[in-house]
């Protein structure tokens, strides 16, 4: 049986073999740059798709099904169409922050795929700091939007960026205290080792009723983080038409978007590996047929069905909720999330300290 | 209050008022410098209280133009037409907006299509037609527009 | 002006929302003041697409207007068309069929809640749910269905006609509209579930863009609007016209005119309309539908007018005739340009999301409001 | 008690939000409640309610005869002079001059689908008719000429 363990591990030491440990390593990143950018532009293409269908199903319609069978190729056909479409920059904006935002968008997401278990021992950079770099590099998200708001010489741009702004850095509060309180039960900020801390059982099932409420806070503040609705108040289109991204066309505009689900998937696979176990395979105490059928497949379909799963839930609330205003966000966190989750990893480093977790 | 009621009172009130028959609500015929007066009568009396202005507009007459003010109580459910009569040269009328506030469109509409002016308006610009609009007043009856003919 | 492009004196930025914009329903501009995300001043700039329907009508005869109006408030237009139709009735004192009276007010309430409908769902794709907005077509295309079986359009149906209607109805359509009747009732918890109950709903509206009844009455604000503020302004119950003085109904009256009081006002004024409908479906009477008139038809000099209640508040139609064919002038007083004017006033000092909701909630309809 | 209000306003505010997940999930897992109509390309078996508007048209029988006397009554009743009819005399057997029609001209661009010509023509010469594909290239192909070639006026008609 192949695994994507196995076939790193085949290219590595094939690799070492035939050239000098530089050229290796070389090699072996410009493998992976290219295997990060393609895995982008499958998931790009994939979550376009899931969106437009689960947005579809939701509102009692078909959504696409012209190109391709059952539509499947209409998320290639709006690439290219975006491909083909001129890139404008207006009049009196900065064009050289306006050119660079949604690159800096695409580099943040690329550099949060780095720590990220994609199955059992698959991992582009085993850092035993992950979590708290995880942490870091996502609140350089808003630098690209304000960046971006900011350059384009739009008011509405500008209000979008400065929403986003406001909201990014409260809601970071929330989500990073929801993700400590996994850390305080693991006792690790390694990825890997909190991973291997829910082997026996992950960690939302084991029992905890603080950390079913930590899942519930990171849910909402991950879906605030990437400006998802019912908290897209950066693009707030009845209010800002398009937000921070209004002047953007074409392909700039396409990275933006690109970026935006990348970020979705991202959160979303932290939130898989931080609560649902990663790539680690379900299992039910000593039910030992069980768990042989489960550890049967494979760990990279384990975490992506847990991803996806997770963004199947934030696109639901998407397609259901109206959407908050910019008063009632920040009084949603300040007042709501923030004494709870405070609350919350009290108790969980109370029950730290005292044993009580298994 | 009965329509002769109403007609009595507002005789008592104001003397040199006219009185229009033949159509649907009793109509007055007010002279255009007694009409403000008359107007915060109206809305302030207490028998009258004619507090809601359903329709402000004006006719072109070719000689003359005509303001018409359909009035209605909203306590007494009695309805009032007032109708001032003004110079086709400059037409010229008090507003009525701090008496009414749904005055104050209804006012720039009439401004722009009609050409009345009128005086002591908080902000009498176009509204609908757009700025630097040069020419007749659209809804004047000698009003021709060679590009976007009306008649058929 | 050069006041819109930049910012004022005292450091507010003006920014012009419209004329294309997703939250105007249309082309409305507003060139609005805002302080950080606080609204200071709301100024709306009309006729983006003025037509200029009073003296188009002028040109046109009596029979021939009555289509023009359609295009005014498009949603619901055969209201509109009933209001033209009943002023020249007015002029002419032609008696209309109790048939073709019972039609055309089974007409206007299902226009009616066609056009809650299409404003319901509006009003919660402002706020940012989308699903909403497809939901409510769903029953919309119904009404839609039943209308283009018998009316032959969909949008701007010119059903109405001095003296009458213009056809019978169709054979199905009793049995359409009492379908739609259960469909309606089977999915009126779904508005609640969805929308009406939901708490980040709830506190969009709650409180926002407050209107005082006063104020109301002074804006001439009329339908649903004054509505939600405790005014009791149903033309259909106050000047009753046709058959409404012998249906049973009631007015739908709120008393706190903020936001969520004139979104409680429609959502209710819908099941209102059904039970007028419900009343009148099986008791359609025989006859004409059509009063016999002139080929020709020339009001006697003078001046008519007639007031509706539209799906957004109290329609008028003033034609001052003087004898001949053709009206010589018309003013048509539509609802949406009053309620417009109580926009400022509602929308100073709330923030830029509650312009949204406040224009949601007056169900702004631009061709009505430039004619 | 400040800290049961707080957790009733969380509580009550959250189940409001599970109340409206729980309705858009019963739409994404049934798609039988899907209302999307396609594009009608099923042309064979597109039913149109029998009143809808589409075009005005006129109508022949297989004599290629019509029923259009030429008294311009569509042309009064028409707000936007969509309909032109242009007459000429023909000459009859008996040697008689006689009105009739030389060209129905209707300009489908102008039309708005008020019904009022079709309720207007005393012989029931036109009618609307069910189309509702009118797009073309140019506009010149909107301007339509109702009579067919040589089509002459059904016997009896006055």
């Amino acid at each position: 049986m192949w695994s994507f363990s196995k076939i790193s591990k085949l290219i590595d030491s094939w690799l070492s073999v035939n050239f000098s440990s530089t050229w290796t390593m070389v090699i072996e990143m410009v493998i992976a740059g290219i295997a990060v950018i393609t895995l982008f532009a499958l998931l790009g293409l994939v979550l376009v798709l899931m969106e437009r269908r689960v947005a579809a199903w939701i509102q009692i319609r078909l959504g696409p099904n012209r190109v391709g069978p059952g539509g499947m190729l209409q998320s290639l056909a709006d690439t290219l169409k975006l491909l083909v479409k001129e890139g404008m920059t207006p009049d009196g904006a900065d064009k050289f922050l306006f050119n660079l935002a949604p690159f800096i968008a695409m580099i943040v997401a690329m550099l949060l795929m780095a720590p990220i278990a994609f199955a059992s021992d698959f991992q582009l950079w085993d850092l035993n700091i992950g979590v708290l770099y995880v942490t870091a590099i996502s609140s350089l998200m808003v630098i690209s939007i304000l960046m971006a708001g900011w350059a384009s010489n739009n008011k509405y741009s500008l209000m979008g960026a400065m929403r986003s702004g406001a909201q990014i850095v409260s809601y970071e509060l929330s989500a990073g205290l929801s993700i400590m309180s996994i850390v305080v039960l693991s006792g690790s900020l390694n990825l890997n080792e909190i991973i291997q801390s829910q082997a026996d059982g992950w960690w939302l099932f084991k029992g905890h009723i603080p950390v079913v409420i930590a899942f519930i806070i990171f849910i909402i503040a991950v879906t605030a983080e990437t400006n998802r609705a019912p908290f897209d108040l950066a693009e707030a289109e009845s209010e800002l038409t398009a937000g921070f991204h209004t002047e953007y066309s074409g392909m700039k505009f396409a990275l933006f978007f690109l970026a935006e689900y990348i970020n979705v998937f991202i959160v979303c696979a932290i939130g898989a590996t931080l609560f649902l176990g990663g790539w680690m395979p379900f299992h039910i105490g000593h039910w030992q047929a069980f768990n042989h059928v489960m550890d049967f497949i494979p760990s990279s379909i384990w975490f992506f069905g847990k991803t996806f799963f997770l963004i199947f839930l934030i696109m639901w609330f998407r397609w259901t909720f109206p959407r908050l205003r910019i008063d009632q966000l920040l009084d949603l966190e300040w007042k709501y999330l923030l004494p709870i989750s405070m609350f919350n990893i009290l108790l969980i480093t109370l029950m730290a300290i005292l044993g009580w977790h298994f | 209050m009965t329509i002769e009621a109403l007609k009595e009172k507002i005789t008592a009130l104001f003397p040199a008022v006219t009185f229009e028959e033949g159509s649907q609500w009793p109509t007055v015929l007010v002279e255009p410098t007694d009409w403000h007066r008359m107007a915060e009568v109206l809305r302030q009396n207490e028998s009258f209280c004619f507090d809601y202005l359903f329709c402000l507009t004006c006719i072109d007459w070719k000689t003359h133009l005509t303001m018409v003010y359909h009035l209605d109580s909203t306590i007494y459910r009695h309805n009032l037409v007032v109708k001032v009569k003004l110079e086709k040269v400059n037409p010229a009328i008090e507003t009525v907006s701090d008496i009414w506030q749904t005055a104050n469109f209804h006012e720039r509409e009439v401004y722009e299509m009609f050409g009345v002016n009128f005086l002591n308006h908080p902000d009498l610009r176009l509204l609908i037609l757009p700025d630097g609009w040069e020419g007749k007043n659209p809804l004047l009856k000698d009003f021709e527009d060679p590009i976007n003919m009306i008649k058929l | 002006m050069v006041e819109e492009i930049g910012s004022t004196a005292d450091g507010n930025i003006i920014l012009n929302v419209g004329p294309q914009h997703p939250a105007t329903h249309g082309v409305l501009h507003l060139v609005i003041t805002i302080n950080g995300e606080t609204i200071q001043k709301v100024e709306p700039h009309l006729g983006y697409i003025h037509r200029s329907i009073e003296k188009m009508c002028e040109s046109l005869t009596y029979r021939q207007f009555i289509y023009v109006t359609s295009r005014m408030d498009y949603l619901s237009s055969h209201i509109n068309n009933h209001a033209c139709a009943l002023c020249v009735e007015k002029g002419l004192q032609i008696e209309v069929p109790l048939r073709a009276q019972v039609i055309r007010v089974l007409m206007d309430e299902l226009t009616r809640i066609a056009s809650h409908e299409l404003w319901w769902g509006a009003m919660a794709m402002d706020l940012g749910a989308f699903t909403p907005f497809f939901h409510a077509f769903r029953e919309r295309e119904a009404i839609n269905d039943i209308m283009e079986e018998t009316c032959g359009a969909r949008l701007t149906m010119n059903y109405m006609v001095p003296g009458g209607v213009m056809q019978d109805i169709h054979p199905n359509f009793q049995k359409r509209v009492k379908e739609f009747i259960a469909l309606f009732k089977s999915k009126v918890s779904e508005y609640n579930e969805l929308v009406t109950g939901n708490i980040i709903f709830q506190n969009r509206m709650k409180g926002v863009g407050n209107l005082s009844a006063a104020d109301a009455i002074s804006f001439g604000c009329t339908g649903p609007t004054a509505r939600g503020s405790g005014v009791s302004c149903d033309i259909r119950k106050l000047y009753p016209y046709e058959i409404y003085d012998t249906i049973n109904f009631e007015e739908i009256l709120e008393t706190e005119g903020d936001s969520f009081a004139r979104y409680m006002v429609r959502v209710r004024e819908m099941s209102q309309s059904i039970s007028i409908i419900e009343q009148l479906i099986d008791n359609i009477p025989e006859g004409d539908f059509q009063a016999k008139t002139k080929a020709v038809l020339k009001l006697p000099k003078g001046e008519f007018y007639q007031r509706v209640e539209t799906a957004r508040g109290d329609f008028g139609v003033y034609i001052v005739s003087e004898g001949g064919t053709t009206p010589y002038r018309i003013k048509f007083r539509s609802p949406g340009f009053s309620n417009l004017s109580a926009l400022d006033h509602m929308a100073r000092g709330s923030k830029l999301g509650d312009l949204v909701a406040m224009m949601g909630t007056l169900d702004l309809v631009i061709p009505d409001i430039d004619r | 008690m400040f800290i049961l209000k707080y957790i009733k306003e969380v509580y009550s505010g959250l189940k409001s939000l599970v109340v409206g997940l729980r309705r858009t999930l019963y739409y994404f897992s049934h798609h039988k409640e899907i209302i999307t109509q396609q594009y009608p390309d099923n042309r064979d078996t597109l039913v149109f309610p029998d009143r809808f508007k589409g075009e005005v048209v006129m109508v022949h029988d297989d004599k290629n005869e019509h029923a259009c006397t030429g008294c311009t009554a569509c042309e009064l009743a028409c707000p936007n002079a969509t309909i032109k009819i242009i007459t000429k005399f023909d000459i009859t057997p008996e040697g008689k001059k006689k009105k009739a029609i030389d060209k129905f001209v209707y300009h489908l661009e102008l039309c708005t689908m008020c019904n009022l010509c079709v309720v207007a023509c005393p012989t029931d010469a036109i009618k609307m008719a069910q189309t509702f594909e009118h797009s073309v290239y140019n506009r010149a192909e909107l301007t339509k000429i109702l009579n067919k070639p040589d089509s002459k006026i059904r016997d009896g008609v006055e």
